[in-house]
């Protein structure tokens, strides 16, 4: 489980986040999301230790992030963190080098599902297929947490399409996940957890089945009524 | 430990193409000056001969032979090594920024490494020494060539005099900087020089994590940092401070610089662990 | 296997009433076995998670069976099949019902309107 | 491991090349070549405190050397910090050593005073005044008491008009007092040195200035005053009095006039009398004190002279005022070129140095004469050669330029 706890940022005087207090299992497929403003992303670098915090705590399965911990839990930025000079090849093989538990079968796995050739460059590939190969990169480590910052955005359908079948796979499966977007279609299905942040707090937090049941009311739903209302 | 090394192998194979580049520009510069200088010279001398009519040994009464400082004056030759310092020196600068800047944020990666992140910080500065005790060993290493290929361009006669690698070395402003002449004097220079390595790492690296605060932050480190190495030459000028002896001084620089470096590691890697940001 | 769903109700009660109308059309045979929970969610496009909880409403309602490290199954229970059959009919008919009484159609003709209707779309799933 | 070839390359080359070089360079630094004194004339014992001292040059680079009876001791392979003061005078290094902390930023030789209770200090120091901030010539003193380890420092300005520079000659402590003899040049508007030798009386106890006396004034001095050398080693040993030398003026003959000063004379200021003392020269040395080596030694005042003949030295006791000694000795020499010279123990010691200048083609090794005072025989004689013949160093690669007798 990752508790954040009381999360304070500040940039300057601003408070990016102000007492952001949430958890999201193992097993789960947490979204955190935000019409707009930057805490989603500052949320999931203050997990990863990218950034200072003000205030509060982050405990991952009860530990403070520290460098073991880098094989626990794994951050995929929407940028890509490969060098654009590398092949996918180079790139793989350096996560290898430096990660104990790089798992190169699921590697291969996900080029194969991708439809990548190792040889190419990452300089020379699309937004989707970067976003691709990020997924790659973040995945291929036996982690048990992944957080994923805007997945979706800015992509071709097909590979969202392609993203979102990882999502339901068994490369997911049992790993806890914290994704963040500002648009939810193509992705009310797929999670566990909502967390709607604004300004810097959490405006709501719950369960999409369980809000379907109890309340009857899409994710969409919620946000309409937290944002709007 | 393991890690370290695979970074600064790492740190090494991204550079290393502009740093052959640079050993080329070097050797080529070099020897095209060697080439150049030494025919022009014998060209020159030749025409002179000629139109004063002059005998060998009357040429060289008059005007004087030629021996390898002549070249080692150059700008051929003190051009590119002119060029591998400011190279170097900024590329202590991009060593970092590289991974921040551009699209491809390499950061994120090197950051989440599962590893201490000092070992990025010296990896960084260790890459940089090596690169910079390459460019020694290659100049040390073409020397000898470019002083044979020299004397067999020049008549015998015209050779002032014969010089072997070392005094090619002192006889060279630049070069007697560069590669000095005692070991003892190579460990203080190249020992001062990676301290202020750290210290400009350092510098960086509050840049990196305060950004416009952290520029202010980290100039004034830097300053300071010199400041304090310095302050022995202060005190040495100051009335109220006792003479200190020649050994006491060094001693004194030691203290000074050792202290440098430690804080400048210690801070560093408070900065990289704790307050960096990407 | 292709279903949508909608945004308002559980997903995971949408997965049962699909599994519901797959048995009652006969797509699913009895003792069939059913894709694991992965390869459910995979296919559906939903959270592992929401599959998991539809095959655990569907065992508590006694639709499938689940033995030890053996995949799921429909199960054989015809009794359950047959209510599973009825539930549908008559949530299906009932929901007509609600939205043709409005008109006020005489039952005869609605009966032939439906058994004219019913017929040309089964002939028409049979091309 | 292809990916670490760089890397593995650039390591190994690195050091490889880089401690080759060095370690070329420390072969080097000790492969200067040892030298011994081959006898030409007398016996080996009379050399066998003699030690000779110098630099070997080679390919552009000096170090220094000390040659004696046995061995050749090279001072190149020092470190850094052993480098800062190899080159300093060995007799500071000594009382640095014994007295470090009184010692601090002491440099000067000739400011010590140094007997069985005390070591005295006076230097002057060019520095801004605390008052107007314009620069001014100030006394630095200090005495060490050897007995409590106690010692007293204190500045002083110079008093009177301000001098261009202030050298100190000699430091003595008479009798509880401090005499600082000191050379103050002056501004002059002529361009011309202007200068007159001061004799300073301190009062240690109260750290006060008791008197400052004019001793040689500008018009002497700019007659020609020197202070002679003392012939001991060591110039911060209790001295009775200052010597001082007066040259003759070169006569102008057209002038016709004789005149009075045309004679050269010693003046010997004695410390505890507070007095100048005029000691006439005889005839003989008049003409030669122009341009001879001199030196004194207690009471004795030696004068050196070189020319084609050999070296000709003549000792004048002062007490009697008579000549008492007056030999030449068969070094032969080039110009009027001065020589180490130590007269110890009815010897004198010459250091027939090569040549500094590059030009001089004399390719003569160095020579060591040892001479007997009383008789002008020689007893020693032997040329500084390098044991075994080693192309790169030729006598012009050994320069010697000082002589100790242990």
């Amino acid at each position: 489980m990752i508790e954040v706890n009381q999360l304070t940022k500040k940039f300057g005087r601003k408070k990016v986040l102000d007492g952001v207090t949430f958890t999201a299992n193992k097993g789960e497929i947490t979204c955190l999301i935000g019409i707009n403003g930057v805490g989603k992303t500052t949320t999931l670098k203050a997990i990863m230790g990218l950034t200072p915090i003000n205030k509060g705590s982050i405990l991952i399965d009860g530990q403070k992030i520290n460098k073991s911990m880098y094989e626990k839990v794994t951050f995929i930025p929407d940028a890509i963190t490969m060098l654009p000079q590398m092949t996918i090849k180079q790139a793989m093989q350096f996560m290898r080098d430096f990660y104990k538990n790089w798992n190169q079968e699921r590697a291969t796995e996900l080029l194969t599902f991708f439809k990548l050739d190792e040889k190419t460059r990452i300089s020379e590939l699309s937004k989707g297929n970067t976003a691709k190969i990020n997924l790659l990169m973040g995945l291929a480590i036996d982690v048990d947490y992944i957080l994923m910052d805007e997945p979706f955005s800015g992509i071709d359908i097909f590979s969202r399409e392609q993203i979102a079948e990882v999502f339901t796979s068994h490369l997911i499966e049992d790993r806890g996940v914290i994704i963040t977007t500002h648009e939810i279609n193509d992705i009310e299905h797929l999670i566990d957890k909502v967390i709607l942040l604004d300004n810097g707090i959490v405006l709501k937090e719950f369960n999409t089945e369980q809000m379907r049941q109890e309340e009857g009311k899409s994710v969409i739903d919620v946000m309409r009524e937290v944002y709007q209302g | 430990m393991k890690s370290y090394i695979k970074l600064v192998n790492f740190e090494i194979n991204r550079f290393i193409k502009i740093y052959v580049s640079l050993l080329v520009i070097t050797l080529l510069s070099q020897f095209i000056g060697v080439i150049v200088t030494s025919s022009s010279f014998m060209n020159r001398a030749h025409e002179v001969m000629f139109e004063q009519n002059l005998s060998e040994s009357g040429y060289l009464h008059k005007f004087g032979g030629i021996d390898f400082t002549d070249i080692s004056s150059t700008l051929w030759f003190i051009g590119p090594i002119a060029l591998c310092i400011v190279a170097l020196i900024f590329y202590s600068f991009m060593i970092w920024y590289r991974d921040w800047f551009g699209k491809n944020t390499f950061a994120y990666r090197l950051l989440m490494l599962p590893t201490a992140r000092i070992s990025l910080y010296f990896s960084k500065a260790s890459a940089i020494l090596l690169f910079t005790f390459g460019l020694l060993a290659f100049q040390i290493l073409i020397l000898p060539l470019e002083n044979t290929l020299f004397e067999s361009l020049i008549l015998e006669n015209f050779l002032k005099t014969r010089m072997d690698v070392s005094v090619i070395l002192q006889s060279n402003g630049i070069l007697g900087i560069v590669i000095p002449p005692y070991f003892s004097d190579f460990l203080i220079s190249y020992g001062i020089g990676m301290m202020f390595v750290f210290v400009l790492f350092t510098s960086i690296l509050f840049e990196r994590s305060f950004r416009l605060k952290g520029i202010v932050l980290g100039i004034l480190y830097f300053i300071a940092a010199v400041l304090l190495f310095l302050s022995p030459l202060f005190a040495m000028a100051n009335e109220t401070v006792p003479d200190l002896y020649p050994e006491e001084i060094f001693a004194l620089f030691l203290v000074l610089g050792i202290l440098i470096t430690g804080a400048s590691i210690a801070i560093g890697n408070w900065l990289i662990s704790k307050r960096v940001l990407v | 296997m292709n279903a949508t769903f909608n945004n308002r109700d559980p997903v995971y009660l949408q997965v049962v009433r699909y599994f519901k109308e797959q048995i009652a059309n006969g797509n699913l045979m009895v003792g069939q076995e059913i894709p694991s929970r992965r390869e459910l969610a995979a296919t559906m496009k939903i959270n592992p998670n929401t599959a998991q909880k539809a095959y655990k409403e569907m065992e508590e309602q006694g639709l499938i069976t689940t033995e030890r490290n053996f995949p799921s199954k429909i199960t054989r229970n015809e009794n359950i099949l047959q209510s599973v059959r009825e539930e549908l009919i008559s949530a299906a008919v009932d929901s007509f019902v609600q939205s043709i009484r409005p008109i006020n159609v005489p039952i005869d003709e609605l009966l032939r309107i439906v058994q004219e209707k019913y017929s040309q779309e089964s002939s028409k799933e049979g091309l | 491991m292809k990916q670490y070839i760089s890397s593995i390359l650039l390591v190994c080359l690195s050091i490889i090349i880089i401690g080759a070089y060095y370690g070329i360079m420390i072969v080097n630094a000790n492969d200067f070549p040892e030298y011994s004194i081959k006898t030409l004339e007398g016996h080996e014992s009379e050399m066998k405190d003699v030690s000779l001292s110098g630099f070997v040059e080679k390919e552009g680079m000096n170090t220094s050397v000390k040659i004696t009876s046995n061995e050749t001791l090279y001072l190149s392979n020092q470190s850094s910090l052993q480098r800062m003061t190899v080159y300093n005078d060995p007799r500071i290094e000594k009382l640095k050593k014994e007295h470090r902390s009184f010692m601090r930023g002491k440099n000067n030789i000739y400011s010590f005073y140094q007997d069985a209770d005390f070591i005295a200090y006076a230097e002057t120091v060019y520095k801004p005044s605390s008052l107007d901030h314009s620069y001014k010539y100030v006394f630095n003193i200090g005495l060490l008491d050897l007995a409590s380890d106690k010692d007293i420092s204190f500045e002083l300005g110079v008093p009177g008009e301000i001098f261009n520079s202030i050298s100190v000659l000699d430091v003595q402590l008479i009798q509880s007092k401090l005499k600082v003899v000191t050379k103050n040049y002056m501004y002059t508007n002529t361009g011309m040195d202007e200068a007159e030798v001061h004799v300073y009386t301190f009062d240690l106890g109260n750290q006060k200035l008791l008197n400052d006396e004019v001793i040689i004034t500008p018009q002497q001095v700019k007659m020609g005053y020197d202070v002679i050398n003392s012939m001991e080693q060591n110039p911060s040993q209790p001295q009775k009095s200052i010597i001082f030398i007066k040259r003759p003026e070169i006569v102008n003959q057209s002038e016709g006039s004789a005149n009075t000063t045309n004679k050269a004379a010693i003046f010997e200021y004695v410390y505890d009398k507070n007095h100048l003392k005029t000691i006439e020269l005889p005839e003989s040395l008049t003409d030669r004190i122009v341009t001879s080596q001199n030196y004194v030694n207690g009471d004795k005042l030696y004068v050196i002279n070189h020319d084609a003949k050999g070296l000709h030295l003549t000792t004048f006791t002062i007490t009697n005022q008579t000549i008492t000694n007056d030999q030449t000795f068969p070094i032969k020499s080039v110009g009027t070129e001065t020589f180490p010279i130590v007269i110890k123990n009815d010897r004198v010691y010459v250091l027939a140095t090569n040549d500094f200048e590059e030009n001089n083609s004399s390719n003569l090794p160095p020579q060591l004469f040892i001479g007997e005072m009383k008789t002008g025989k020689t007893m020693y004689k032997g040329e500084v050669i390098p044991k075994k013949v080693d192309q790169k160093f030729n006598t012009k690669s050994l320069v010697l330029y000082s002589l100790e007798i242990n």
